[in-house]
């Protein structure tokens, strides 16, 4: 019996809309058609206005990486007026990308293994990200979209107390996330679940030019913070982790492994915070002009800004390429010829952010 | 398995990690960011906070003398907050409630040094000032036209 | 109040639906439903389908592609429902105004009946929302017998 | 003057009483799930009378109608479920009851079948292999009981062998009962084996298009799913009631922590799974009562 099943928009297993059109034969998908654009709003034209204004905007792209996009847009513009900002915002930045990244990484997790039904597991995720929340609520005034990113720094000081909180917040996550590998990990029924399921060789990987988790679970070492380091990770060096065998399993495994390295790189910027002096913001003396572009690896993968000014408070052009993007085609020959029961882990083990991907 | 097994275990044990929320009182850290009200007694009705706004929710009616602030439609950033020259902006801590209808929030401004009102008190004294030297009548006809003006844009508006 | 009245204040089932928002909304309403704030006290119960749901809760402003989505999500829903605008975008369009892929707010799709302001929302506010909610899904259902009552006499 | 050893209270009064008891009982048992499930995931979870709040409420929905066919299937799958309740509790023939308590998933199958729901497809294409899974194990369970106690009537249970002897079902067949826990998260809808309502992948599967009051009825055909099924179980202790009470908890709680601590598997897994499993332990188990020389012919 061949059968067409519509896969999206509204779909329990995502919470954004994309609509995959899969036809069946019984369980097997055999052809697989991909389509977006349900969250298409047009950002882009939306960016040529006040460049003070863009940083709240590029946040809202996508809640998941509020920070990643407005770092990547603040140090576009930046660019194009040729402002350095100070070492303290640089080193606040860092610890926000990473504790972002830390966010994100969970709530994949938890989400991958809803995906396959395993509810507990889902539930214990969400409550360690709950402490990353209170975290970022703390330092920078809300959970999701914290809007402490401006052009020419951050609006918020990271203090002595704490620079102390962000110490022990650090301690307590690490233990909850070995706690959280060690249940993963030795998991019959996930293993059963994910392992050789939604093969992408290496081969494929590199013709597609997936990034992020993604192309790090097919062997492919690309890593933005050690490919073309940007704000802090000049100092910090970031060592891609790395999987092999590029199925489900892989991708979860490196989303696992690199919550480690996050809570790492936090701790090593905390002690610069007391050396890098007061400044947290340094005032623009041009307007942009230029041409600019930045690289930032995003919890997704690698995250494109393209800025053009015209010498004036608006902006020319904003160019985005979000990590998603770079994703969205590698999924769909993955789920052609897998179980239906699969086609919602194989998406989800990309991490789609459609907010992103659309934008 | 036996990981999640004494994970579970444990977890039945604990107390649950569930705020009691609707039944204790909601809890916040210092500096968190909400809506934002307006201090009319500071505010000089410059606009910089309405040109700033990325969400436009604020609409300053000069004429007026008042503030509109779009509460629902404000994306609760702060960037007025830094941008207002008198720090007649500031930023709560608690959340708006939900309701049934949008909300608009009107402020009245009453700071007597903002340009604008200064010039409608120096107007108003130098009406008062010119009514009174011819007669002693012309004093009762004038104020109400000045305030069916202000009648008229606010339906209009 | 009768049984039925009593119970359908205790069990609200929603159906999420985001449309084009930046997804913090999304995470919020998810963390509704996980330990920290279990909304699953209040009986709340997240089904994926709209048949069987009570409470839709929209995020994000309603782009021009999800328009006819969102409307025939709202027709599948039966009586009574709710429609409940999550975070500004839903609501007024948020800082997306102006742009041209999306058609403003929620209300010029689907009749709304509780905005939750804040961008993003916070988790509370959502149960609050929720909770105003199920006081308007018995209001809702007294009105729909009263117009039944009225037909009825007319014919 | 009927006293409380009068047979009749035992064979028509209790089991009468019992059967307007159970989707009382069921329901309680299924709001105890969830409270649970909730705590061992370290949330609060929802009040205890949860599900029945869940069955007025739709009750109270508007009816969206597809087809009328598929309302009839609800109607069905109810009542082919009271009726297999009401055999086993009113000690009928045990393959009767099992054919019976089978034909009210066929019932739910079609009713997926009868809408024009992919999902609701997807489902019923999934149940039936569901059934195609548990099915050959229970009756190869009560093919077992029949061997031990010489008849398929329920009333042999107490009696077999000779009428002074009454040993337990427990003793000759233990490793049946555990093929019996096994398929028990396939009956209950639980995790590991809850495919037919995934609804990370298919939304709910068969009842996909239900509203309203036949949305209700399923549920409440749910709750009775649950009281027959650990009744079922509960027949192999029937000597003491609290023993017999106890193996139907440690059923009910063996099927919670199982669906907390796996995820979900796939349909060819769980084939493989069950019927590996399912099957060796039953041939050991017979190949201990042919051994043993307890069985009758």
């Amino acid at each position: 019996m061949k059968t067409t099943i519509q896969f999206g928009p509204q779909h329990p297993v995502w919470v954004e809309p994309l609509r995959l059109k899969l036809t069946m034969d019984g369980e097997i998908v055999k052809d697989c058609e991909l389509e977006a654009g349900f969250c298409h709003r047009g950002l882009e034209k939306k960016f040529e206005w006040d460049y003070n204004k863009g940083a709240y905007l590029s946040e809202r792209i996508c809640g998941i990486c509020t920070q990643h996009h407005s770092t990547c847009y603040c140090t576009a513009v930046e660019g194009t007026m040729g402002l350095e900002i100070p070492r303290r915002a640089a080193v606040i930045r860092t610890i926000m990308l990473e504790l972002e990244r830390l966010h994100s990484h969970l709530l994949a997790i938890g989400l991958t293994l809803e995906s396959i039904g395993f509810e507990n597991l889902f539930m214990l995720c969400f409550r360690n990200r709950e402490i990353v929340l209170d975290m970022f609520e703390r330092t920078t005034g809300n959970r999701v979209l914290h809007g402490i990113n401006i052009v020419g720094g951050v609006i918020r000081n990271i203090g002595p107390e704490m620079a102390k909180e962000l110490e022990d917040f650090c301690d307590i996550m690490e233990k909850r996330c070995l706690d959280l590998k060690d249940m993963i990990l030795k998991s019959y029924t996930i293993r059963e679940r994910m392992q050789g399921v939604g093969v992408m060789s290496e081969q494929l990987a590199r013709d597609l030019c997936v990034v992020g988790p993604v192309a790090r679970g097919s062997n492919v070492p690309y890593d933005i913070r050690a490919v073309a380091p940007y704000v802090l990770y000049n100092e910090i060096k970031v060592k891609p982790i790395v999987e092999t065998s590029g199925d489900c399993w892989a991708r979860s495994v490196v989303r696992v492994r690199e919550l480690f390295q996050s809570i790492d790189i936090i701790r090593q910027c905390i002690p610069l915070l007391a050396d890098a002096g007061e400044d947290i913001f340094a005032k623009s003396k041009t307007l942009p002009e230029k041409e600019y572009f930045t690289r930032v690896e995003a919890p997704r993968g690698e995250l494109f800004y393209y800025a053009k000014g015209k010498k004036s408070k608006e902006m020319d052009r904003i160019k985005v390429r979000t990590s998603t993007y770079g994703n969205g085609p590698g999924f769909v020959p993955l789920i052609k010829g897998s179980h239906l029961a699969d086609v919602g882990l194989i998406t989800i083990t990309f991490d789609p952010c459609i907010g992103c991907f659309d934008r | 398995m036996l990981k999640i097994l004494a994970n579970i275990g444990k977890n039945l044990i604990s107390k649950p990690y569930t705020s009691n929320y609707p039944f204790t009182p909601y809890q916040h850290f210092p500096g968190v960011r909400a809506d934002v009200t307006f201090d009319g007694t500071k505010c000089i009705l410059c606009g910089l906070c309405q040109r700033s706004c990325p969400a436009e929710c604020i609409l300053i009616h000069k004429e007026q003398e008042q503030i509109e602030y779009l509460n629902t439609q404000c994306i609760r950033c702060g960037y007025c907050v830094r941008v207002c020259p008198t720090n007649a902006i500031s930023q709560n801590e608690v959340y708006t409630k939900p309701s049934r209808q949008r909300l608009t929030v009107y402020t009245k401004v009453t700071n007597e040094n903002a340009p604008v009102i200064k010039k409608r008190m120096a107007a108003e004294a130098a009406k008062k000032a010119a009514a009174e030297k011819p007669a002693t009548a012309g004093t009762g006809p004038a104020k109400p036209a000045g305030e069916k003006k202000v009648d008229e844009k606010k339906t209009s508006a | 109040m009768s049984l039925i009245e009593l119970s359908r204040k205790k069990s609200p089932w929603v159906i999420h639906v985001g449309t084009g928002g930046c997804n913090g909304c999304d995470l919020e309403i998810l963390a509704c439903l996980t330990p920290r704030f279990d909304a699953s006290r209040f009986g709340v119960m997240s089904t994926g389908n709209p048949k069987h749901a009570d409470i839709m809760l929209v995020v994000g402003p309603v782009t021009l592609k999800y328009k006819e989505i969102i409307t025939n999500l709202y027709n599948q829903m039966p009586d009574p429902k709710v429609v409940i605008a999550v975070g500004t975008c839903a609501s007024t369009g948020g800082i997306y105004q102006g742009c041209y892929g999306h058609c403003g707010s929620l209300d010029k799709v689907v009749p709304v009946d509780v905005y939750i302001p804040g961008c993003n929302v916070r988790p509370e506010a959502v149960i609050d929302g929720l909770v105003l909610g199920l006081d308007i899904l018995n209001e809702k259902e007294r009105k729909i017998l009263e117009e039944k009552k009225k037909s009825k006499g007319a014919a | 003057m009927i006293t409380l050893d009068d047979p009749i209270i035992w064979k028509i009064a209790f089991p009468a009483v019992m059967l307007i008891l159970a989707p009382i009982i069921g329901g309680l048992l299924i709001g105890i799930d969830r409270k649970l499930t909730a705590r061992l995931q370290n949330r609060a979870g929802p009040p205890i009378v949860q599900p029945f709040y869940d069955v007025l409420k739709l009750f109270g929905k508007e009816d969206k109608i597809v087809n009328k066919t598929y309302l009839v299937f609800a109607v069905a799958y109810l009542l082919t479920v009271v009726l297999s309740t009401g055999l086993l509790l009113f000690h009928y023939d045990l393959l009767v009851i099992t054919f019976m308590f089978g034909l009210s998933f066929i019932f739910l199958v079609l009713a997926g079948y009868s809408v024009r729901s992919q999902f609701s497809y997807v489902g019923s294409n999934r149940e039936l292999l569901q059934m195609l899974t548990y099915e050959p194990i229970l009756l190869l369970v009560v093919f077992l009981d029949r061997l031990v106690t010489g008849s398929f009537q329920i009333d042999a249970i107490w009696s077999f062998t000779e009428p002074a002897k009454t040993e337990p079902l427990l003793y000759t067949l233990p490793l049946a009962l555990l093929a019996l826990f096994l398929i028990l998260p396939i009956q209950l809808r639980k995790s590991p084996y809850d495919i037919a309502e995934a609804h990370q992948e298919i939304a709910q599967g068969p009842v996909t298009e239900y509203t309203g009051k036949f949305l209700g009825l399923v549920t409440i055909a749910h709750f009775y799913e649950v009281f027959f099924v650990l009744w079922f179980i509960g027949l192999y202790f029937v000597q003491n009631w609290a023993v017999r009470i106890g193996l139907m908890a440690l059923a009910f709680l063996f099927s919670i922590v199982i669906d907390n601590v796996t995820a979900r598997l796939r349909v060819d897994q769980m084939i493989r799974q069950v019927y590996i499993i399912g099957l060796l332990l039953i041939i050991v188990n017979l190949a201990y009562i042919l051994i043993t020389g307890k069985w009758i012919a």
